[in-house]
């Protein structure tokens, strides 16, 4: 089921450079999201920006909550950190396939370019998850290692790179997951950041064999399966899939890098 | 019951409310279903369909410009059979009119959609796209030549009794002609409008941003333009019109029904907000009752006394 | 000195920078000497000229609409006369061409117009305006059949050895026909686009809200149509072209000129904000530098290449 | 001269219904506005809604400011008041004609409805109004009456209507200034407010045979004279004339008012 609500902004907290952590007041989302899963949001009135913006759902805090992770990189996304508690928000969601159910034990790398740890947050909150699980981080500078001090993450074996440096790993966060990868194979990879970092990690897994679901981000219009507006080229099932119904989670192997 | 008359005559059918929503932007209908009933529709126009499966343009495909939407979908569709088999079924159990909205590369391509379909009994009639901007044959070229239309519409009208409405481009000199011409040759009605070409070029490089370099722009941005049509056509030609382009409130809604339109289609604002047809519905009809207007369809035209 | 070189050729003249200004968005000039140094301009178009002023059309005048202005203004003007006396001197006294656009019902009161001002020394040019929308005879028609659009240019072409412009309208099946056209007839450039045919109505009353009932819709609404017409003319036809249409920022215009735009015109932006044109002037060479583009007309149809 | 500024919201005050008094540093503007004429402004970015709003000046508090008085209709205005003290707003002005300045003891009765006050709280301030000048104000109801307490209208000889009769004169403003004029013929009336309301002044003032000068109201796009769109239909002079050039302020006897 999604659903169409008008939802109360519950909290607001600035993070890191331009971040905002949003907590949004939707039982009905809540109730039903799985990690992976984005939600569509409007803050504003009228017809500029045309579209709503798609954002992943970080987590569900508690049962009347979800929890959204933000950067601001231009108007929409501008508009949405704008908001303060009290405000409402217009929301679709829980929309997309999420990623495959963890199954008792395993063992999954997580690995998270950016913002693109606010669905492995989520993910990391699933049962199941093995002993042996991790968190790789990828992060340009100090100032996005913030989101490090969040509860769920904290908790995690987090593993982080930087691009200046600053802490862990120097370099792309595919330096940290190499020799780990060689140290022990995870079950599966699960992944979300930059199309260059999935594509990296992509080819990674497959080089180890091991199974790896991408989330990829295009751009969209309806996030519900009505326009056709966000395909993904693929290598089986069609010259295209489509993010917003077939994923934004996908086997990574399918996906036709050469071809976005 | 409600107390006004919503009902609109569209020649060889009625639908129970003016409020349709247009092709390529409402799926198969089954996508907007967890929203709200879509039974509750005058009429729901699918995607495209073509004989065979089509694959559509490479990404991007759409891209935002000032209140508008640029498109380049490419008629990407499931085909003839997959419809048939996987979209039909659910749509005809739905209380509303089933209009398929039918493309093709040549004028064989449209006969055979409509040949097979007019059987069907979910389905109520035909929206022939002679106006899509952005696929490399058929389409718009159907749509520029008064001659052409007309031949497509008669060859379609042996083959079907159903309603058969013609999607018009506006990319041409004067569409009232291409009008004229597909009334002669039977159309039950006209659907005005299709999207403008435009296109969006990225800043940094210089290189289009769509996939298909060009496409065709939607929403708010055409509105303007689209009730000129509609105005114009209607004035001009007598047949059944509905109107569409930049509907994204029951105003629109009945400036469009003013300007000359006796349904109206909402578009891009389905995948702005999934409830947008429904709650233009619910506006047009508190409109109605606000002002004590008795029936919808008298308030067609009205634009025309001025 | 500009590390830049911001010249552009537009045949048989050539502006120190691809930065122009919209007839009928600029007045005569003086209006905007309060803001800027008008001078620094590429050029400057006037407000469309006939041979005996004009007084327009009733209001309202113009109406805004999503993203976009309507405007039937009807061509007033203070006719050929009183240009003459009281505009152009101020219009010469400044550092940067003067393009007049000519309006006309006939072939004559084009002629008559060129003919006077052809030996004008603060005239550099004509615009030929055959694509206005809010006037009932004469403007748009011109636009809207080659050949007659291209018996004008022929006939203005014995009138004056100065660049001749012709202003194309967007509202036909295709732009590049009548292009051609008039290349052929001896036009210098081109200049796209006029504005797109539109109307706005009163959701209260049905009535149209411009006195004129119809008008043409400007602004950023219609950037993504210009960028087509740009994109296409510019690679059918060998011609300088005047890019313009929804152009608000310096992005804007280096996204006409990658279409294939030579220059730029800012129309509907000067309303808004009366320093916008210097603005974008500054935002290009900004651009250039920031880029290492030594040269701005080498970015003329980037887009092509892709 | 004429400015193009970016000027800093100095204060904000709700009055009324839906009313806002606001504060603007503009030294420029300030300096050389006459009572009459506008500013036209832009309190957003974007294109959405595209053109400027034509608002009044209320007066020159200080040599650094301007004041205007603006009523909440639509989404321009809305924005306009939703500004808040050290906000920015983009200001061009001063613009149009002005009423003709005032002769030394030249007695005028002002004439205002609703927020059509605006202006004539700037024109009482000018030098050399004689003796039995007034003000006339009309009202809708009594949340408009707020205005009454500002300390330049205070001061005034003010006589009010309102349309519910809550105070003053009940009715139209011209219901309190038919009896005025047979009471004292003054040298001039000034007006501004809605259009039924000038086209009545209109009517008393050349029944009476005293020139009267009115603000009108069009709809403007560009304000400064460049786009032909403000036409106001007239007896003498042309067909039309242009509000933001050649007005706001017109001769109430050259108006064509059953063109408008
Ligand atoms: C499934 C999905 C999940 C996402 N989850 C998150 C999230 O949890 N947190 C978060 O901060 N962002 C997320 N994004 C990205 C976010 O949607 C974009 O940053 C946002 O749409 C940009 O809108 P804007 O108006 O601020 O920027 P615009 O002004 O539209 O553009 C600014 C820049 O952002 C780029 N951009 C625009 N749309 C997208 C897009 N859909 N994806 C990527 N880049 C885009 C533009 O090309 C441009 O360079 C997600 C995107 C998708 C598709
Ligand atoms: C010379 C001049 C001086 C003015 N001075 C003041 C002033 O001091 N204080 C003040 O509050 N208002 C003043 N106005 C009116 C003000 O400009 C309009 O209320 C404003 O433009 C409406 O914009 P909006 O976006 O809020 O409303 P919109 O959403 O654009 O429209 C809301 C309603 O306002 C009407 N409207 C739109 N533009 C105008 C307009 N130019 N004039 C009248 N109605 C309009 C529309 O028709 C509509 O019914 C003045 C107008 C002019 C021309
Ligand atoms: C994403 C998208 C896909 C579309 N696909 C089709 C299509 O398959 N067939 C068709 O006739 N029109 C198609 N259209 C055009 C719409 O049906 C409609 O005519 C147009 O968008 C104008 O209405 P609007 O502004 O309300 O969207 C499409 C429009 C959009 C935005
Ligand atoms: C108020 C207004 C008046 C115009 N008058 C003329 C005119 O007299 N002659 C002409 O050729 N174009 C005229 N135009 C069209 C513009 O020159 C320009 O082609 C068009 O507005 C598109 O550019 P823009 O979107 O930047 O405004 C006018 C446009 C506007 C908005
Ligand atoms: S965004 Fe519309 S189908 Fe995916
Ligand atoms: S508003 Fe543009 S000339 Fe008056």
């Amino acid at each position: 089921m999604k659903y169409s609500l008008k939802s109360e902004v519950k909290e607001v907290r600035a993070f890191g450079e331009d971040c905002y952590e949003l907590r949004l007041n939707c039982p009905e989302i809540a109730a039903c999201a799985r990690p992976g899963q984005f939600v569509q949001l409007k803050a504003w009135e009228g017809p500029e920006p045309l579209l709503r913006r798609p954002i992943s759902i970080a987590g569900v805090p508690d049962p009347d909550s979800i929890l959204l992770w933000v950067r601001r990189v231009g108007r929409g996304t501008g508009l949405i950190t704008g908001v303060l508690p009290g405000d409402t928000m217009e929301v679709v969601g829980p929309l997309g396939n999420g990623f495959s159910p963890v199954s008792e034990g395993e063992v999954v790398y997580m690995v998270g370019g950016k913002l693109g740890a606010a669905p492995m947050r989520f993910f990391s909150t699933g049962k199941g998850l093995g002993a042996g699980s991790r968190f790789f981080y990828g992060a340009a500078c100090e100032c996005d290692l913030d989101l490090l001090g969040d509860p769920v993450i904290e908790c995690l074996d987090v593993c982080v790179a930087t691009e200046d440096g600053c802490a862990g790993t120097k370099g792309f966060v595919t330096e940290a997951l190499v020799p780990a990868m060689e140290e022990k194979k995870p079950d599966r990879i699960v992944a979300c950041g930059p199309h260059g970092m999935l594509r990296a990690v992509a080819d990674i897994a497959e080089a180890a064999g091991v199974v790896c679901e991408v989330s990829m981000e295009t751009y969209m219009s309806c996030g519900i399966g009505a326009c056709m507006g966000c395909a993904v080229p693929v290598k089986e099932g069609g010259p295209y899939m489509h993010a917003c119904t077939d994923g934004p989670v996908f086997d990574s192997r399918i996906i036709d890098w050469e071809a976005f | 019951m409600s107390k006004v008359d919503l009902s609109v005559d569209l020649g060889r059918i009625k639908l129970k409310n003016p409020v349709l929503v247009s092709s390529g932007t409402f799926g198969y209908g089954r996508e907007f279903g967890d929203f709200f009933d879509v039974g509750r529709l005058g009429g729901i126009v699918t995607k495209a369909i073509s004989p065979a499966p089509r694959e559509g343009n490479p990404p991007p495909r759409t891209i935002e410009t000032a209140a508008g939407l640029l498109n380049a979908i490419g008629l990407e569709n499931c085909g003839l059979d997959a419809f048939v088999g996987e979209k039909l079924p659910y749509l005809s159990g739905l209380d509303t009119a089933v209009i398929v909205n039918v493309a093709g590369r040549c004028e064989d391509d449209y006969v055979k959609v409509v040949e097979r379909l007019t059987g069907e009994e979910g389905v109520d009639g035909f929206e022939i796209n002679i106006s899509c901007p952005n696929v490399s044959e058929g389409g718009i070229e159907f749509g520029t030549c008064p001659e052409t239309a007309a031949r497509l519409t008669a060859a379609l009208r042996k083959k079907t009794d159903k309603e058969l409405i013609i999607k018009l481009s506006p990319n041409v000199t004067d569409t009232s002609l291409i009008a004229l011409a597909v009334k002669d040759a039977g159309a039950d009605a006209l659907s005005l409008v299709n999207t403008y070409r435009g296109m969006a070029i990225d800043v940094e490089t210089g290189r289009p941003v769509l996939g298909n370099k060009t496409g065709g722009l939607s929403g708010p941005a055409i509105k303007p333009l689209a009730l000129y049509q509609v105005y114009q056509v209607s004035f001009k030609v007598n047949l059944p019109v509905i109107g569409m382009g930049g509907i994204v409130s029951a105003g629109d809604a009945m400036e469009f029904i003013f300007a000359g339109a006796d349904a109206v289609s909402v578009g891009t604002a389905n995948l702005v907000n999934p409830a947008s047809s429904v709650e233009i519905l619910e506006g047009i009809e508190k409109y109605c009752i606000d002002r004590g207007i008795g029936r919808v369809s008298d308030c067609s035209g009205r634009s025309h006394k001025f």
